[in-house]
């Protein structure tokens, strides 16, 4: 079983190293950054891609994780987004929003002691679903919610 | 240059509650200048916050994180007055760092 | 035509309007005025003689409404019935009734006709009538505004016969000729529509096959 | 507030919520409030304001000076509540001058800039002016606004500023008062605050300087009247101009009593 395939860190080889040291305050951030971005993720054009490199099995939906954010957003260009993940040994979040252009928004490692509580703002292109994945335990967690982005006011 | 942030941690019943605003366009790679000409993505990658040394949260965005960014999470630990230290690092490899004491 | 500030405080019709006034103890006096103008002349230092002549300067109507708040008395009212029945263009062809879609176009439009040096129109951008800033219209566009009554299923009301679409023409034109002080621009009048465009105006809000009568 | 549930019902239609009046129009009310309060937990505007609180406090100009005895109306660097009871007339300057005029004043008269340079590039995003009045803004939250306009000067302002917010003009024969002086009106889905109106007014000017989700930036007050200016299809009134001073002194006139809440934050 290849854990570090599914860390969300996306780095060649010594992946969970790289992020062993950061999360223990060894690396400055920028020594090897490249690696510290999980480009492949962040490019990917569709949620189904996206997915696909974050995580090598299927999420399956978790009522422990939960979105926090509104059911309406009065602008798509700030929409509130924050995870609480109901579960023991989150080690990592992803936020991902469906119908934009590049539907990853962020990744959060989750370092032992941090709660896994963590709120964010992203843009959305227009009305979608938001999912969220958690890595607990070598696992994956998923939760979805449609958020609604209504049309901006008058012209010019 | 970049601008500095503004950061807050309270600590309550043992966990701290790290609030962090964050001056950045965040230029999302999807939007065309006035010539019709794509302005390129310009974004925050990496945020880091340590408490004492140690990392309690690491981040990697992408351009869709909204303009003048807002992170917010908890961790256990941390007593007032000890600094909370924030840096991030934009894909143009500019970078910040900012401190703050826990209340 | 336009008229200055002056000019429009000696016509006949504002010497009644300041009667009026003076009655109903809202004036705004001549004084007033002069102080208005001088405040505006040193504001809008930026603007050339011809935005000032057709963008700050009143005509003879807007004084009107300005100074009576939109509710003008009796011989005030006939006047703006009189100055604004006075000429009305109709497009060359003679067809009252344009394009439907064409129309639509304008209706969902809030671009064109900003001046300045902020965020100005590039040249020759066309300018929209926004009709949806202030009127329901299409069922299926349900972000309208309410600043003007809902015209959805519109051309329900009356049908499209030529007295209708004439009618409506000249609404669009120029509200004032029928409604003293609207709030509605005078699309046709000021020129911010050509006749072609107020007839495809028409044609959205007449015309059986429109999204305003579906 | 029967219109505001109209509008929220329209809303709701809009995005597919609420098949009928009643029902779920609550829901929606209550979604759209819900995000409204998640973006009050952090306002980017405040970002401005520790900009604002560094410039203000940072020596600068020819005379390389601070401007924290910059004089605000209530004494040399007395900051709290200065910004509630602006504009007002200054003796020094024979003006009534409001936040942004006023401190283009201080930046001439203590740190020696001339007057284009104090103003240089202030409707760009984060300029120093935006970012000066956002601070000064913000040092009276919790302050009532007071402007009751008794000076004569202040008198005779207010009345300019009353005047003009009924004035028609330009090819679209737009006042103010077109948009903003009846109740319960919309633009598309705006919300438009009646200012003609104590209710309306104070609604809307405790909230300013905002920041406005739409651009990604803080406005003002000068830039927020001068872009509806801009809307009308006027021609721009100038920066602190005696224009958008007098609509201030208006509007602050009739927003008096309410508590300043700045930096608000708008769609």
């Amino acid at each position: 079983m290849d854990l570090e395939r599914r860390t969300f860190v996306r780095t060649a080889g010594s992946a969970g190293i790289l992020a062993f040291l950061v999360a223990r305050g060894f690396l400055t951030v920028g020594d090897a950054r490249a690696d510290l971005w999980n480009k492949p993720a962040f490019d990917a054009e569709s949620l189904e891609d996206a997915i696909d490199i974050l995580v090598n099995s299927p999420a399956a939906e978790s009522p422990e994780v939960v979105i926090v954010a509104p059911e309406i957003a009065e602008n798509g260009a700030v929409v509130p987004v924050g995870v609480v993940a109901k579960l023991d040994g989150v080690e990592s979040i992803a936020i991902l929003c469906e119908k934009n252009p590049h539907p990853l928004a962020a990744i959060y490692e989750i370092p032992p002691g941090t709660l896994a509580d963590v709120k964010t703002r992203v843009k959305m292109a227009e009305t979608s679903h938001v999912v969220v994945l958690v890595k607990a335990g070598g696992r994956i967690h998923m939760a979805r919610k449609e958020i609604k982005v209504t049309r901006g006011g008058c012209g010019g | 240059m970049a601008k500095p942030m503004k950061v807050r941690a309270r600590n309550a019943d043992g966990v701290t509650d790290v609030r962090i605003l964050m001056r950045h366009d965040m230029e999302s790679g999807q939007r065309k200048n006035s010539d019709g000409d794509i302005i390129p993505a310009h974004h925050i990658q990496n945020v880091t916050v340590r408490h004492q040394q140690k990392v309690v949260l690491f981040a990697q965005w992408g351009p869709a994180v909204s303009k003048n960014p807002y992170l917010a999470f908890k961790f256990e630990g941390g007593t007032p007055g000890d600094p909370i230290e924030v840096t991030w690092v934009d894909n143009k490899g500019d970078s910040r760092t900012d401190e703050t004491m826990i209340k | 035509m336009r008229y200055s500030f002056l000019a429009g405080i000696v016509s006949i019709g504002l010497v009644v309007g300041s009667a009026y006034l003076l009655a109903t103890g809202a004036v705004a006096d001549d004084a007033l005025d002069a102080t208005v103008n001088k405040v505006m002349r040193d504001s809008f230092t930026g603007a050339s003689p011809e935005q000032w002549a057709s963008r700050i300067e009143q005509d003879e109507v807007q004084a009107y409404c300005s100074r009576f708040r939109n509710s003008p008395p009796p011989e005030i009212v006939e006047r703006i019935l009189e100055l604004s029945n006075k000429e009305f263009r109709y497009p060359l062809d003679g067809k009252l009734l344009g394009d439907w879609r064409k129309g639509e176009k304008l209706a969902s439009s809030g671009r064109g006709g900003h001046i300045g040096t902020i965020r100005p129109d590039p040249p020759g951008r066309k300018r929209g009538a926004n009709c949806y800033a202030c009127h329901a219209l299409a069922r299926s566009e349900l972000s309208a505004g309410n600043l003007g009554p809902s015209l959805t299923d519109y051309g329900k009301q009356d049908g499209n016969s030529p007295a209708t679409i004439k009618l409506v023409y000249q609404k669009i034109y120029n509200a004032q000729a029928f409604y003293p002080c609207s709030q509605m621009p005078r699309f046709g009048h000021n020129q911010w529509l050509t006749p072609e465009e107020v007839a495809d105006a028409v044609a959205f809000l007449l015309d059986p096959h429109s999204p305003v009568n579906q | 507030m029967r219109s505001r549930a109209v509008v929220l019902c329209v809303a709701a239609v809009v995005l597919g919520i609420c098949a009928s009046a009643g029902g779920y129009a609550q829901t929606t009310m209550d979604e759209i409030m819900r995000y409204r309060e998640m973006l009050k937990e952090a306002n980017p505007a405040e970002l401005l304001e520790l900009e604002g609180e560094e410039l203000w406090a940072t020596p600068a100009g020819p005379n390389n000076a601070t401007l924290e005895a910059c004089d605000l109306g209530l004494g040399p660097g007395v900051l709290k509540g200065a910004y509630a009871r602006l504009p007002r007339y200054f003796p020094d300057t024979d003006k009534v001058q409001d936040a942004e005029s006023r401190i283009v004043t201080c930046m001439m008269q203590l740190q020696g800039f001339t007057r284009k340079d104090a103003i240089r590039g202030w409707h760009k995003p984060g300029s120093k002016n935006e970012a000066l009045v956002t601070f000064v803004a913000t040092q009276s939250r919790g302050d009532v606004i007071d402007v009751p306009a008794t000076h004569p000067r202040e008198a005779e302002m207010h009345r300019v500023g009353q005047e003009l917010f009924y004035r028609r003009s330009g090819p679209l024969d737009f006042a103010c008062s077109t948009c903003h002086g009846l109740d319960d009106r919309r633009i598309r889905l705006q919300e438009l605050p009646n200012l003609s109106t104590k209710e309306g007014a104070q609604t809307s000017m405790s909230q300013w300087p905002a920041y406005r989700v739409s651009q990604g930036v803080v406005w003002t007050m000068q830039r927020r009247l001068i872009d509806c200016i801009r809307q009308m299809r006027w021609p721009e009134p100038e920066f602190l101009s005696d224009t958008v001073v007098a609509l201030q002194v208006y509007m602050q006139n009739n927003a008096s009593g309410v508590v300043l809440e700045a930096p608000g934050i708008k769609r």
